[in-house]
């Protein structure tokens, strides 16, 4: 028994590591969502960030089934959706202060989020969780398309067109925050996104959480060692569902409205976008995609009428060359510079930056120049001084040239990164 | 009938016209380490599904322990204590080599699916997986992802998966298929630490392997047990010479 | 919307020139969708309030300020119009102006009048030029929100006049978009077509799921069944087009009498098909009598955004309207315009308009109108247009409803 | 009677329609194991490419031209995009199309305007074939059903009597066998995706103009595809085909009921007045394929017709 206890020992991580590897991180992101707001953020820049908090929870709950289960969901607003509406009548309750509700804080609507996503996870998870794979990919499609028609058709539930609204002003305070400015809002969405944040994080470190991912790596070997993979998938079904609640509920606070447009199959896909693009297999992944997709989604519109277009190329271009996503980048780069082996691929990386550089000055040309040949109003395309007209050699020029330029590099760089590993 | 740990009653498998297994009776006591033999095709895998739940029978019966187990679920089956491994090396890939066995040890530690557990605080979890590393000689490699161990130890892993839930009964599938002499002798050596005093079922190729670890063994051919016995018996019996042994003798290797 | 922006703001510059002399300007957010499918309702919006208020700059300004119109893209949620409402007024803009979608209008109006509550000296007006649910301006009405298009209710009260007016509809058929809207509009014209015509037997009432139906014809079978001699529909969108093409395909030659068939790309879809079968309710089409600055206006709109046809005339009114009342309360302080707005009247390209106190609803004259060949102007770049019907034009008395609403007003 | 006709007839259009785009789809998922999440932009591209040609030639060469094209869009997609995720699994190959639809319509937006465009019904076809209960029935819609009933044949002989359709048929019934033919396999992939896409635009030239050519005509027939052939049951073409018609028919024949819920569960209590009971079974119509999707997967996960769980 004794030799036994020191290969535990030996096996699990020190406490100096545990904590390094997984209180640190924890404390440090605590620490900036404390140490933002003395900046000074503009009302902007809050509601931007509110909106950030809300989709780091959502992706990293969607995440809990494409990254996590392997369970690829085509619907997953409709549980954000449900919770949130179930908050935003709660919220209504509240105001209306008639028996125990009139006690309730406004800023415990993420718990009844949590609860209504469960509910909708367990009900809705019962029939789509006995398949997996494309099946149930399908079948989220199908659940995601009749909960959406049916927003549509109970007005009483969903508010028709209109959508639900609420004041989140309508409870009495709590901590001292009236949840009246945004900045009380931002320390609501600060301390929901923690404790979804960590509550997620935790959810890894279960016994059911292990079991998901060897459920998602392989599920018929899981049956062999004793579980019911259906049973697994079922269960980690409803934790995903009832995030995805509590990002419901950060979401009724801030914005105090729903629409059936919430339990669409356009939010549902933008967060699985986020998700891929920050990188599913790494559990800080879907955070880096919220974080970039959203300020993407909500700035990148002022600056080109394209945005939609690069927003898809971008997440093209991840699955075909960046499977790992931002995450993974940033987890390999740094492996390369912690590793000491930044000498020796400084050089393919300049080639490679400079490679992708080029892509996008030729790809931001044709896109910008094809848009305003399609708008028609005889505008031209005019990056530093230079008039780029859809007719003019100069810009196929400044659109082929970089482009080939770039390929070659970046041809190059992925051979010299070969021999460097070979 | 009390001391068997198995037993099938003319079990019966057909996929379309296909017979695969046609009536197959065996009992297979406590504590007997059985091996099964016969030439590629004639249903040994088929019949290892058939025991663990993974196929269901077209007629016939399981026995597990005195419990029916025909008609169950492969769960169902691996926690009434019957547990096994794969031809084909059956782990949780992108996991490391530690998590592969905690998997297999977390049910039987009745920790089925808990979420409100933190697994790093499960100490027994943690310290019957060292045990089963250290026993298994994978302790080393245990924060290894399992992609990225070498065949021989994928095949380690395999078992070690397979004897973590701590089974009375464990049938294993061609645990040394495609290892050198070496990592054959060092498998034998780990399935008869890991079997002792349980009960064993297991299909393998290597006559060695099998006359050295098999209390009793069955030929299988074309579906059917054509005798059952003692290695001697068997290495002695004529029809078993005449359908199987002798083929291989003349040909080397099973066809 | 940024191409769009900067082609006005370089006819603009010329304008600004000469009054140089304006040193503030008044920011309007226009928040609606610029890319993406619905891009086509929002875009011409854009470029119909840039014109007019590269007019009214140029006349002068407003008290001697410019208007600047700065788009945002909500992508027709309401969500993120949320986030760039909040952009918006951040950057400064008083003045929000969006059209498309209830959902978001609906948010807008929620949202404008909690921040106007939470953060008093920093109001903001919500000019809605196209959001037609009844209730804005009836029980959810509010101080902060004025609307310059008619309302369904105030549509269908042309529409069904019109239809009271023709001895020869006997028989009329209803068929909606299954959600609040399309329930609205059915409710509407069976109460006010009982009213003005008891005679008429309402031969089908009928709702299909929003945006999802891709064949009519089963639907249009069962109007042909049903005998009627014109068909009501709220339906916008595809629902629309689709419809009225299958009946067109059917050789069904009855009134489609639609809110929105002057959407871009309608009679394009349609072709041929829309003539006499496409009605549409609304303030005012090209091909009606005008004067020569209003058709001026029409061929310089067309020669500056050749891919849209002028349709968004309430944008013009919505600006001038704005302008008369700056002017009146000289100040361009949003209360203040609020106030000074309540009871204006303009003189609108087609008739006068006036802003009914009570609800902030304007009142205006509406005409039912229908695709013809050979008219003045065409539409969707094709030689079909809006030509008035008999009987067509509907004075803003008949088309008015009474309110509900319940105001509360800012001391 | 006369509804139980036009539904029967416009069921089968729309069924064949549907079973055009989904064959395609079909072949593609038998032979590839990916679900082509791009499949209706493809659809899209056909109306589109075919308006175009309309401009400078003809309907006639269109209805030849714009499925080779379409087609050849769809190869080029495969060779350089598709074939390099194909090592990373169908998950990643169903987010690359997925992905590839948000571009495709991002691009047909470029070239084509955000609103609809003005793709006619042929001169030659444009004429009322036969008045039926009082409505005419445009001939274009019998042309529709002939083209389908072709494009079906012509499929049905290619798959059972030629060389090419055996290796499909193969491939289809055992899609790991057909590496061991001594076939270049990433060449079939090529030509197989290429081939569904060409269906696809034929479905779309012959669609765009019996429906909208708009913008949004992917996103609208995307999902109903998807029912069709996971119902049908993936790999399944006569799943597809059984599929295909079902929907079309119970989309049909539904829109002509006008019993509510309150009607038939009237006997449970449900009033007419609730917002539940008011639902008539025409409202819920277009709904119906999605319900049929998630009940025929809960009961039979193979599809109708299908032997593959995915």
């Amino acid at each position: 028994m004794t030799d036994m206890t020191t290969t535990y020992v030996n096996l699990a991580p020190s406490r100096a590591e545990k904590f390094r590897q997984r209180v640190l991180p924890m404390i440090l992101f605590a620490l900036a969502l404390a140490v933002i707001p003395l900046f000074g953020p503009s009302r902007t820049t809050l509601t931007l960030m509110n909106h950030m908090g809300i989709n780091i929870v959502f992706a990293l709950s969607f995440n809990m089934l494409l990254g996590r289960a392997g369970m690829l969901s085509f619907g997953h607003a409709v549980y954000l959706g449900l919770g949130g509406y179930f908050c935003v009548h709660v919220m209504n309750w509240i105001a209306a202060g008639s028996g125990i509700w009139g006690a309730v804080p406004v800023f415990s609507m993420p718990a009844f989020g949590f609860a209504a996503g469960a509910l909708a996870g367990a009900v809705i998870g019962w029939p789509s969780c006995r398949r997996a794979g494309t099946p149930f990919a399908m079948i989220s499609l199908g659940v995601a398309e009749l909960v959406a028609a049916a927003g549509f058709m109970f007005d009483s539930l969903f508010g028709g067109e209109m959508g639900i609204s609420a004041d989140r002003m309508g409870g009495h305070e709590f901590l001292g925050l009236t949840l009246g400015p945004l900045e009380d809002v931002y320390w609501y969405i600060a301390f929901w996104t923690f404790v979804g944040v960590v509550g997620m994080y935790a959810f890894t470190r279960t016994p059911l959480g292990k079991l998901s991912e060897a459920t998602r790596d392989n599920p018929e070997r899981v049956e062999f060692v004793g579980y019911n993979p259906q049973r697994v998938r079922y269960l980690v079904f409803i934790f995903a569902g009832a995030f995805a609640g509590l990002a419901g509920g950060m979401s009724a606070v801030q914005d105090e409205i729903f629409t059936p447009e919430n339990l669409s199959l356009v939010p549902s896909g933008a967060i699985l976008i986020a998700a891929y693009v920050g990188g599913i297999r790494y559990f800080t992944g879907p955070i880096m995609g919220a974080i970039v997709m959203t300020y993407m989604g909500s700035n990148l519109s002022d600056y080109t009428a394209g945005w939609l277009l690069y927003l898809g190329l971008m997440f093209v271009g991840v699955v075909m060359f960046v499977p790992d996503g931002i995450a993974g980048v940033v987890y390999g780069t740094w492996d390369i510079i912690s590793g000491g082996k930044f000498r020796e691929v400084a050089g393919s990386w300049a080639i490679r930056l400079l490679g992708l550089a080029l892509m996008a000055v030729s790809t931001i040309t044709l896109v910008e120049v094809a848009f305003r040949w399609s708008d028609g109003y005889g505008e031209v395309f005019e990056p530093f001084g230079l008039a780029l007209h859809h007719g003019s050699l100069l810009t196929w020029i400044v659109v082929v040239v970089p482009f080939a330029l770039g390929a070659l590099l970046l041809r190059q760089a992925a051979r010299a990164e070969n021999e460097v590993t070979t | 009938m009390t001391g068997e740990a198995l037993q099938l009653i003319d079990l019966k498998k057909s996929f379309g016209p296909a017979k695969i297994i046609q009536g197959v009776n065996l009992q297979i006591e406590k504590g007997e380490r059985h091996a099964i033999i016969g030439p590629n095709g004639a249903g040994k895998s088929t019949l290892f599904n058939l025991i663990s739940g993974r196929f269901l029978p077209t007629s016939g019966e399981i026995w597990l322990n005195g419990d029916k187990i025909s008609g169950k679920k492969p769960f169902e089956i691996n926690r009434m204590g019957l547990s096994r491994s794969f031809q084909v090396s059956n782990i949780f890939t992108n996991m490391t080599v530690r998590e592969n066995v905690r998997c297999g040890v977390l049910y039987s530690m009745g920790y089925g699916y808990s979420f409100w557990r933190n697994i790093g605080n499960l100490r027994e979890v943690s310290e019957k997986t060292a045990a089963i590393l250290e026993d298994v000689g994978l302790i080393d490699k245990a924060h290894l992802p399992a992609t990225l161990l070498p065949y021989a130890d994928q095949r380690t892993l395999e078992i070690a998966i397979t004897i973590a839930g701590g089974a009375e009964v464990i049938l294993l599938d061609e645990p040394t298929a495609g290892m050198s002499h070496s990592e054959t002798d060092r498998a034998v050596a780990l399935i008869e630490k890991a079997s002792h005093g349980k009960t064993l079922l297991i299909v393998e190729h290597d006559m060695g392997v099998v006359f050295n670890l098999a209390d009793r063994i069955s030929v299988l051919v074309y579906g059917e047990i054509i005798a059952t016995g003692t290695p001697e018996e068997i290495r002695g019996d004529p029809k078993v010479r005449e359908a199987y042994l002798g083929e291989e003798v003349e040909e080397g290797v099973p066809a | 919307m940024r191409s769009t922006r900067t082609a006005v703001l370089a006819a603009a510059v010329s304008a600004i020139a000469v009054t140089a002399a304006h040193a503030d300007t008044i920011k309007m957010a226009f928040i609606d969708p610029l890319s993406g499918a619905m891009a086509s309702s929002g875009e011409p919006a854009l470029q119909s309030f840039m014109l007019a208020a590269e007019h009214i700059n140029a006349n002068g300004g407003v008290n001697g300020d410019d208007i600047e119109i700065v788009p945002y893209d909500n992508k027709v949620s309401p969500k993120e119009s949320l986030v760039q409402l909040q952009k918006a007024i951040d950057s400064g803009a008083r003045y929000i102006l969006q059209g498309n979608g209830s959902s978001v209008a609906s948010a807008i109006i929620e949202a404008v009048s909690k921040h106007n509550a939470r953060n008093p000296g920093e109001e903001v007006l919500f000019f809605n030029y196209a959001a037609v649910t009844p209730a804005f301006t009836n029980e959810a009405c509010s101080f902060w929100h004025f609307r310059f298009d008619a309302h369904t209710d105030m549509k269908m009260n042309a529409i069904t006049d019109w239809v009271a007016k023709r001895d020869d509809i006997k028989k009329v058929y209803i068929i909606g978009q299954d959600y609040v809207h399309g329930e609205a509009v059915a409710a509407a014209a069976v109460a006010q077509l009982k009213e003005k015509r008891p005679d008429i037997e309402i031969v089908g009432n009928e709702l299909h799921p929003l945006a999802k139906v891709k064949d009519f014809t089963p639907y249009v079978q069962k109007i042909i069944s049903s005998g009627a001699d014109a068909v009501i529909t709220g339906n916008w969108g595809q629902d629309m087009t689709l419809l009225v093409k299958a009946a067109a395909d059917a050789g069904q030659k009855i009134p489609y009498l639609t809110f929105y068939g002057g959407s871009n790309g309608a009679v394009a879809a349609l072709g041929e098909g829309a003539i006499d079968t496409l009605y549409q309710v609304s303030e005012g089409v090209t091909n009606l009598d005008a004067s020569p600055e209003q058709y001026a206006m029409i061929e310089e709109y067309k020669q500056r955004f050749p891919q849209y046809d002028y349709y968004y005339d309430r944008a013009f009114t919505t600006l001038e309207m704005f302008d008369a009342a700056a002017e009146k309360a000289g100040s361009v302080e949003p209360i203040a315009v609020a106030k000074a707005m309540e009871g204006l009247e303009v003189q609108a390209a087609y008739g006068p308009a006036t802003m009914r106190a009570e609800d902030h609803q304007l009142q205006q004259n509406l005409f039912v109108t229908t695709v013809a060949k050979d008219q003045k102007y065409g539409v969707d770049n094709t030689d079909l247009g809006w030509r008035l019907v008999d009987g067509g034009a509907i004075s803003a008395e008949a088309a008015s409803t009474p309110t509900t609403c319940k105001m509360e007003r800012p001391e | 009677m006369e509804t139980v006709v036009f539904a029967l007839l416009n069921g089968v259009i729309y069924g064949l329609l549907l079973f055009m785009l989904s064959s395609g789809l079909t072949l593609i998922f038998s032979m590839m194991g990916v679900l082509n999440f791009a499949h209706a932009s493809f659809y899209m591209l056909g109306a589109y490419f075919a308006y175009t040609l309309m401009e400078g030639s003809n309907f006639w060469i269109a209805l030849f031209i714009a499925p080779v094209l379409v087609g050849l869009a769809g190869m080029v997609v495969e060779r350089y995009g598709l074939r390099k995720v194909h090592a990373r699994g169908h998950v990643a190959e169903l987010l690359f199309t997925f992905g590839l639809a948000y571009l495709i319509d991002e691009v047909v937006k470029i070239f084509w305007g955000r609103t609809a465009v003005n793709y006619k019904v042929p001169e030659l076809l444009d004429f009322p074939l036969f008045t039926l209960y009082g409505a005419q029935y445009p001939a274009y819609r019998i042309f529709i059903l002939l083209v389908a009933i072709l494009m079906l044949v012509a499929l049905w002989y290619l798959l059972r009597r030629t060389r090419a359709g055996l290796i499909i048929q193969a491939a289809l019934t055992h899609p790991h066998m057909v590496g061991h033919l001594g076939h270049n396999v990433p060449m079939i992939f090529m030509m197989v995706f290429g081939a569904g896409c060409a269906l696809a635009g034929l479905a779309g030239v012959i669609g765009g103009n019996y429906f909208i050519t708009d913008p949004a005509m992917a996103v609208q027939m995307g999902p109903i595809v998807f029912v069709v052939v996971v119902v049908g049951g993936l790999g399944s073409l006569e799943g597809a085909f059984i599929a295909a018609m079902l929907i079309g028919l119970l989309q049909t024949s539904a829109v002509s009921i006008n019993a509510s819920l309150a009607d038939i569960f009237g006997f449970l209590g449900l009033a007419g007045t609730s917002e539940v009971g008011g639902i008539t079974i025409a409202s819920m119509a277009p709904m119906l394929p999605f319900l049929l999707l998630v009940l025929v997967l809960m009961v039979r996960p193979t599809g109708l017709m299908g032997d593959r769980e995915v």
